[in-house]
C-alpha cells in the first residue's frame, strides 16, 4: 500500500498536488498547492480515509512560510503529511476545521504563533497568549530575550 | 447522689456569692446571697461550663478526626504541635482569630457578619437541651427532643443567608444546595424520630434514654436508625453528602468568601453539629448513658460514669462517621435529593409503621430478655 | 491599712479623710479629692498603660502566642502552576505528610496565609496571581518554590514567562530546585516558621 | 437562578493545573463551556530553536511533568530521525521500560487526582504513595524524581544500576496487588457508579473527528494504540494487549487506564527479562561529538560547531500516557533544530470539551475532566 500511495494521490488529485515525497515512517509527504487546499482536505478525508487530523503546524522559512498537516487513517494504520508553501506577505489558507473539527485549536495556535491566517475558521482568536497580544512568537524575526537585556528591562519596570 | 450540672452550677454560684457576701456589710450581703442572684449566676455558670465543655469536645473531635483520617490514609496526621498534635487545633484557632477577616466590597454587610454567628449560636443552644447523663444539663424538659430538632433545623437559613450575602457564585450554588439538602433530609429525620417517640412514648430525651435501660432502641428500630444516620450525615454535610462545600467543583462551597474568625466559626460549627448528630444518635438509638446489664456494676457506678459511657459512645459513633468519610465518594445533588425524597421518606414512613406495630402487639419487652442487648 | 479602711468607708461616703496629708483644705470631702485626683491620673495612666501594652505587652506577651499559632498552622493556597505542583502534592502524600506540621491546603484564598508559587509564572497568569495574593487576608507569606518561580528557571529567556515571581508579589522565602524535592519544600516551610517566630508587628 | 458564566480556574481544585474552564450554567446544568488555555505557555517550541539537540531534552521533562520520560522518548525518536542516528538495541529496551514505568507513574497520579475529584479522600494518598515507589526507581537510574534528562540522541545517558531489575520486579508485584485494592475501593462502591456511569459520553466517531486519542478513544471501543499500530523502539518485540472498553464514559476510561497499568507491568517484566540477559552499550558508537558536548572547547580553537551536517525532517509519534503525542523536527543543518513542533494529546482532548461537558451538571465536571487526565504543561507547552 505504501508503494502505490503516491501514484494514487497523483491520479486522484492531479495537478493540485505538486509532489509526493518519501518520508520514512509515513506514507509520504504530500506537497499540495495552497489554492486547492479544500479539495485536498476533502479528498484525503473521503477518498483516502484519513479521518483523523493529528497536528497542524507552521514553519517560518523567512522568505516564505510552510504549513503542514499530519493525518492518520484508522483503516490504513499510517500517517501522511500534507505540506504547502505560503508567501511571506499575508499568508493565508483555507481552514481545515470544517473538514476535521479537531483542527480548530491547532489552527488557532498556528495563527497565533506563526501568523498564518486560516480563512473560514469559525473562531480565530488567541489561544495560548493573552488577548491583544500583537506579536507572533514563532516567527524567526521574533528574538528571545538575552538574559542581560532582561535584567535591564525588569529593573526599569 | 444525683449530681446534676445545675446543682454543680448552683453550688459554685453559692460558694462565690457566699464568699462575696461574707465580706460585704449586711444589706449588700443580703442582696448578693439572695436566691434570685444565686440562681442567675448559676445559670451563667451553667452556660459557661456547657460552652467550655462543648468547645473542648469539638476541638478534641477535630483532632480525633484528623488523626484518624491520617491513619486511614496511611499517614500520621498532625504530629508536631503538642503531644501527637493535640494542640494543633488550638494553634489553628488562635491563628484564625488573629487573622484579618475580609469582607468583599459587594457583600451584604448584615448577612455577611450575622450569618456565621447565628449559625454557631443556634448550634450551641442545643447543647443546653441535650442530656448527657441523669440530671446533667438542664434536667427534664417535657419537649426537649422537639426543641432540639427545631433549633437544629435553623441552620440552612443561616447558611443560605451567609452564602447569598457573600456575593460569590460558588457560595450561592453551595448555599442553595445546602438549603435544598437540609430541607430534604429534615423530613426523614423527623419521621425516624417519630418512630422513637412511638416506642418510648415521650418527647423528653431523659425519658427516652431511661426507656432504653432494658434494650437499646436500635434493635427494634433498626430501619429508623439507618434513616436517621443517613439523614444526619446529610444534615452535618459530611462525605458522602458534603455537596455544599464540594471541594472539587465549588471551591469551598458556601464559605468560599469567609476567612479568619468567620471561617473559624463555620469550621467549629460544622464539628459542633457533627458532635450534636452523634449525641442524638446515641440518645435516641444507642441507649444514651445506660449500659447493658452484663457490664459489671463497678464500671457503671464510679462518679460521672454516665457521662463517661455517653461520651465514649459518642466518639465511637463519630469514628464511624470518619470511617465513612475516608472510604466513600461524594454523591451528586440531584441523586442526593432523589434518594432523600424517593427512598428515605418511604423508608422512614415504613419505620414508623413498624414501630407502631411493635407497640400495638406489645412484643417490645421480649427484647429485654436477650442478654446481650440490655439488662 | 489606711487605704483599705478609707475605701470601705467611701462606699457610704461619710468618712472625712482629714488624715490624708495631701488635703490642705479641711472642709473638702475625701471622695471629691479622689475624683479630682483620678481626673488627672486617668489619662496619664491610660497613656502609660497603652504604651506599656504596645511596647512590652504585645511584643513580649501576646506576640509569641500569635507567632506560635501562626507558624504552626500555615494554610497554603491549594493550586498548582507547573512541575513543582506535583512535588507539592507529593509532600502531602503518605511518605512526607506535610499535615504533621499543621499544613493544610485550602482552596479559597480567603482562608490561606501562605501562597506557595509552585511553578512557572507566565504573564498571562500574572494578574490572577496578584489578585489571589490580594485576596489573602493579612498576615500572609509567599514562598517561591523552584527555580521558575525564583528567577524564571530554564524558561527565563522566554517571551511569556515572568522572570521570578518577586517581580509581582513580595516573596519571603525562595526554595531552590527544579523541582525541589518534597523534603526541600518542607524544609522551606520550616525555615519560614523560623522567620515567623521572630516576627514583630 | 438565572443563567450565568462561572470561571472554574485558573485557581480551582478541579483544574489540576493552570487553566480556566468558563462554564455557562443554568442552575446546576451546563449549557456551554469554553476552555481557556495558555496560562502555562512557556514557549518551549521557541526556546528549543535556541538549544542544541540534546539540550532540548531538559525542556521535555518540564513540558509534561507527569510523563517526562515519555516526552523525552518522543523528542529523541524524532531528533534521531532528523539527524539520521540509530540507538543501540539495549537503549531501545531501556526506553521502552522507562516509558512504561512513566505510564504507571502518570496513571497513578491520574488515579490520585481522579478519586479526589469524586470525593474519595483516602485513595488519593494511596495513589501518591505507590507513585513514589515508581519515582524511586527513576531516581535510582536517572538521579531525579521528575526531571530526568536521561535520554540522549543516540541512546540513553547511563546504564541501569546493579540490582535495578530485582527492585523493579518487587515494585511490579506490589503494584499489581494494589490495583486490585484500587478496584475494590472504586468499582465495588455503588456511589462510584452513580457518579461515573454514563457521564462524559464521547462516541468513537466524535473522538476521531475531534482528534481525541489515548484512553478516551480506547474507552469508546477503538483498538488504536500506536505501540501496536506503528511500533517504535522495541515495542514490536513485546507482547501486550490493547486495553479497550465500550462505555465511552468516565467508568470506561477508568477501566481502560487500570487495564493499561496492568499491561504496562506486563511489558516491564518482559523488558526487565531482556535487559537482564543482554548487557551492552547504551549509546550509539558514532555520535557526532558536538551532540555530546556542544560547547566543549577543542584545543585552542574555541568551540567545535556543527558544519555541513545533512539536513532532514523527523516525525515521531508515541502512545504517551495521555494519548498520542507527536514531534515534528526540522533539521536545516544548523547546530540548533530549525523548528520543533509538538502535538500534545491533552491539547486535542481538551479542545473537544464542548462535546463531553455540555448537558451534564456542574457536579459532573470534576469527574469528567478527571477522566480526561489533564496535564497543562504539555497542553500549553
Amino acid at each position: 500500500m505504501e508503494a502505490e500511495f503516491p501514484a494514487l494521490v497523483s491520479a486522484r488529485l492531479g495537478d493540485r498536488v505538486a509532489a509526493v515525497e518519501v518520508f520514512p515512517g509515513t506514507l509520504g509527504r504530500v506537497r499540495f498547492r495552497a489554492e486547492a487546499a479544500l479539495d485536498v482536505f476533502r479528498s484525503m478525508r473521503d477518498d483516502f480515509a484519513f479521518d483523523h487530523l493529528s497536528m497542524v503546524g507552521g514553519i517560518d522559512w523567512v522568505d516564505h512560510r510552510e504549513v503542514f498537516y499530519v493525518l492518520w487513517s484508522d483503516a490504513r494504520r499510517a500517517y501522511v503529511i500534507l505540506s504547502t508553501d505560503l508567501p511571506a506577505e499575508n499568508p493565508h489558507i483555507e481552514s481545515a476545521t470544517p473538514t476535521w473539527p479537531g483542527a480548530n485549536w491547532h489552527e488557532r495556535e498556528t495563527w497565533e504563533m506563526v501568523d498564518i491566517h486560516f480563512d473560514h475558521h469559525p473562531d480565530l482568536r488567541h489561544l495560548l497568549m493573552p488577548d491583544g497580544y500583537v506579536f507572533h512568537p514563532l516567527l524567526r524575526s521574533f528574538k528571545l530575550h538575552e538574559p542581560e537585556e532582561l535584567e535591564v528591562k525588569t529593573r526599569n519596570v | 447522689m444525683s449530681v446534676t450540672l445545675l446543682s454543680v452550677a448552683t453550688a459554685i454560684s453559692q460558694a462565690i456569692l457566699g464568699a462575696i457576701g461574707s465580706v460585704l456589710p449586711q444589706p449588700a450581703s443580703g442582696a448578693v446571697t439572695n436566691v434570685n442572684t444565686v440562681d442567675g449566676l448559676a445559670a451563667l455558670i451553667f452556660a459557661a461550663i456547657l460552652l467550655l465543655a462543648s468547645m473542648l469536645n469539638t476541638i478534641v473531635l477535630i483532632w480525633w478526626e484528623r488523626k484518624l483520617l491520617g491513619r486511614f490514609m496511611d499517614r500520621r496526621g498532625a504530629m508536631h504541635v503538642g503531644y501527637a498534635g493535640l494542640l494543633q487545633n488550638f494553634a489553628d484557632g488562635i491563628k484564625l482569630f488573629r487573622k484579618d477577616t475580609v469582607k468583599p466590597r459587594e457583600a451584604d454587610t448584615l448577612g455577611f457578619w450575622s450569618g456565621p454567628t447565628a449559625y454557631m449560636v443556634t448550634s450551641l443552644i442545643i447543647f443546653a437541651i441535650l442530656p448527657v447523663s441523669t440530671g446533667w444539663n438542664s434536667g427534664s424538659l417535657p419537649l426537649s427532643l422537639l426543641l432540639a430538632l427545631a433549633v437544629f433545623s435553623f441552620a440552612p437559613l443561616f447558611i443560605f443567608v451567609s452564602a447569598w450575602s457573600s456575593n460569590n457564585k460558588y457560595s450561592l450554588i453551595g448555599g442553595m444546595r445546602s438549603a435544598a439538602q437540609m430541607i430534604a433530609y429534615e423530613v426523614p429525620i423527623l419521621l425516624a424520630v417519630v418512630a422513637v417517640v412511638l416506642v418510648s412514648g415521650s418527647f423528653d430525651l431523659q425519658t427516652i434514654v431511661l426507656e432504653q435501660t432494658n434494650y437499646w432502641f436500635w434493635v427494634p428500630l433498626f430501619l429508623a436508625l439507618v434513616v436517621f444516620v443517613a439523614g444526619m450525615l446529610a444534615e452535618m454535610e459530611r462525605i458522602p453528602f458534603d455537596l455544599p462545600e464540594a471541594e472539587a467543583e465549588l471551591v469551598e462551597g458556601w464559605n468560599t468568601e469567609y476567612g479568619g474568625m468567620m471561617f473559624a466559626f463555620f469550621m467549629l460549627t460544622d464539628y459542633l453539629r457533627a458532635l450534636l448528630g452523634s449525641f442524638l444518635i446515641v440518645l435516641l438509638f444507642l441507649g444514651g448513658w445506660t449500659m447493658p446489664g452484663w457490664v459489671p456494676a463497678a464500671a457503671t457506678s464510679f462518679p460521672l460514669a454516665g457521662i463517661f459511657w455517653f461520651m465514649l459512645k459518642v466518639y465511637i459513633v463519630f469514628t464511624v462517621f470518619v470511617w465513612i468519610r475516608a472510604s466513600l465518594p461524594r454523591v451528586r445533588t440531584d441523586q442526593l435529593l432523589r434518594v432523600g425524597w424517593n427512598r428515605m421518606v418511604p423508608l422512614a414512613l415504613l419505620s414508623v409503621v413498624l414501630a407502631a406495630l411493635l407497640v400495638t402487639v406489645k412484643c417490645l419487652p421480649v427484647l429485654g430478655c436477650i442478654p446481650t442487648l440490655g439488662g | 491599712m489606711n487605704a483599705s479602711s478609707v475605701t470601705t468607708a467611701s462606699g457610704t461616703a461619710k468618712a472625712p479623710g482629714t488624715e490624708l496629708p495631701v488635703v490642705t483644705q479641711p472642709g473638702v470631702p475625701f471622695i471629691e479629692i479622689e475624683t479630682l485626683r483620678a481626673k488627672e491620673f486617668l489619662p496619664a495612666a491610660k497613656e502609660a498603660l497603652s504604651a506599656m501594652i504596645a511596647e512590652r505587652g504585645r511584643e513580649d506577651l501576646t506576640q509569641p502566642v500569635f507567632n506560635w499559632a501562626g507558624r504552626n498552622s500555615l494554610f497554603p493556597l491549594h493550586w498548582g502552576l507547573a512541575c513543582c505542583a506535583i512535588e507539592f502534592a507529593a509532600a502531602f502524600g503518605a511518605r512526607w505528610d506535610a499535615e504533621r506540621f499543621g499544613i493544610v491546603p485550602r482552596s479559597s484564598p480567603r482562608q490561606c496565609d501562605l501562597m506557595i508559587v509552585n511553578g512557572t509564572v507566565t504573564w498571562k497568569v500574572a494578574h490572577k496571581l496578584i489578585a489571589l495574593y490580594e485576596q489573602m487576608p493579612e498576615p500572609k507569606w509567599v514562598i517561591a518554590m523552584g527555580n521558575c518561580a525564583t528567577g524564571g528557571g530554564p524558561f527565563r529567556t522566554a517571551y511569556s514567562v515572568v522572570p521570578g515571581v518577586d517581580k509581582l508579589v513580595p516573596v519571603d522565602l525562595y526554595i531552590a530546585g527544579c523541582p525541589p524535592r518534597p523534603e526541600a519544600m518542607l524544609d522551606g516551610i520550616l525555615k519560614l516558621e523560623e522567620l515567623i517566630r521572630e516576627r514583630k508587628e | 437562578m438565572s443563567e450565568m458564566w462561572i470561571n472554574m480556574g485558573p485557581q480551582h481544585p478541579m483544574t489540576h493545573g493552570l487553566w480556566n474552564l468558563r462554564v455557562h450554567v443554568d442552575g446546576e446544568m451546563v449549557l456551554d463551556v469554553d476552555p481557556e488555555m495558555g496560562y502555562l505557555h512557556r514557549g518551549i517550541e521557541k526556546i528549543s530553536e535556541d538549544r542544541h539537540y540534546n539540550e532540548v531534552v531538559t525542556l521535555m521533562d518540564r513540558c509534561c511533568y507527569v510523563a517526562g520520560l515519555a516526552w523525552e522518548h518522543l523528542y529523541i525518536l524524532s531528533a534521531e530521525q532528523a539527524l539520521g542516528i540509530r540507538p543501540p538495541e539495549r537503549a531501545e529496551w531501556i526506553r521502552v521500560m522507562s516509558e512504561e514505568f512513566q505510564r504507571l507513574g502518570s496513571h497513578l497520579m491520574w488515579y490520585a487526582a481522579f478519586v479526589q475529584d469524586i470525593g474519595l479522600m483516602a485513595p488519593f494518598l494511596y495513589g501518591m504513595r505507590d507513585r513514589d515507589l515508581v519515582l524511586d526507581l527513576f531516581q535510582s537510574y536517572t538521579g531525579a524524581r521528575m526531571t530526568y534528562e536521561y535520554m540522549r540522541v543516540g541512546g540513553v545517558r547511563n546504564d541501569l544500576p546493579n540490582g535495578f531489575t530485582d527492585q523493579s520486579r518487587k515494585v511490579c508485584d506490589w503494584l499489581i496487588d494494589r490495583f486490585e485494592e484500587y478496584d475494590r475501593l472504586c468499582l465495588a462502591s455503588a456511589i462510584f457508579h452513580k457518579r461515573c456511569d454514563g457521564l462524559g459520553k464521547m462516541s468513537r466517531a466524535d473522538c476521531v473527528a475531534y482528534g481525541v486519542t489515548g484512553p478516551m478513544l480506547r474507552s469508546a471501543g477503538s483498538k488504536r494504540d500506536l505501540r501496536k499500530d506503528r511500533p517504535y523502539s522495541a515495542y514490536d518485540r513485546v507482547e501486550f494487549d490493547v486495553a479497550t472498553a465500550d462505555g465511552a464514559d468516565v467508568t470506561a476510561r477508568y477501566l481502560v487506564r487500570m487495564e493499561e497499568m496492568r499491561q504496562s507491568v506486563r511489558i516491564i517484566r518482559q523488558a526487565l527479562d531482556w535487559l537482564d540477559k543482554n548487557p551492552g552499550p547504551v549509546m550509539a558508537a558514532r555520535v557526532p561529538r558536538w551532540l555530546g558536548a556542544p560547547y566543549a572547547p577543542i584545543g585552542n580553537e574555541g568551540y567545535l560547531l556543527k558544519r555541513n551536517y545533512p539536513k532532514g525532517l523527523g516525525l515521531s509519534a508515541i502512545e504517551e500516557p495521555h494519548g498520542e503525542a507527536q514531534a515534528y523536527i526540522v533539521n536545516d543543518g544548523g547546530e540548533h533544530p530549525y523548528r520543533v513542533k509538538f502535538r500534545s494529546p491533552v491539547f486535542a482532548n481538551i479542545s473537544a470539551a464542548k462535546k463531553y461537558l455540555v448537558g451534564y451538571r456542574i457536579a459532573d465536571i470534576p469527574p469528567i475532566m478527571g477522566s480526561v487526565d489533564v496535564c497543562v504543561g504539555e497542553c500549553d507547552r
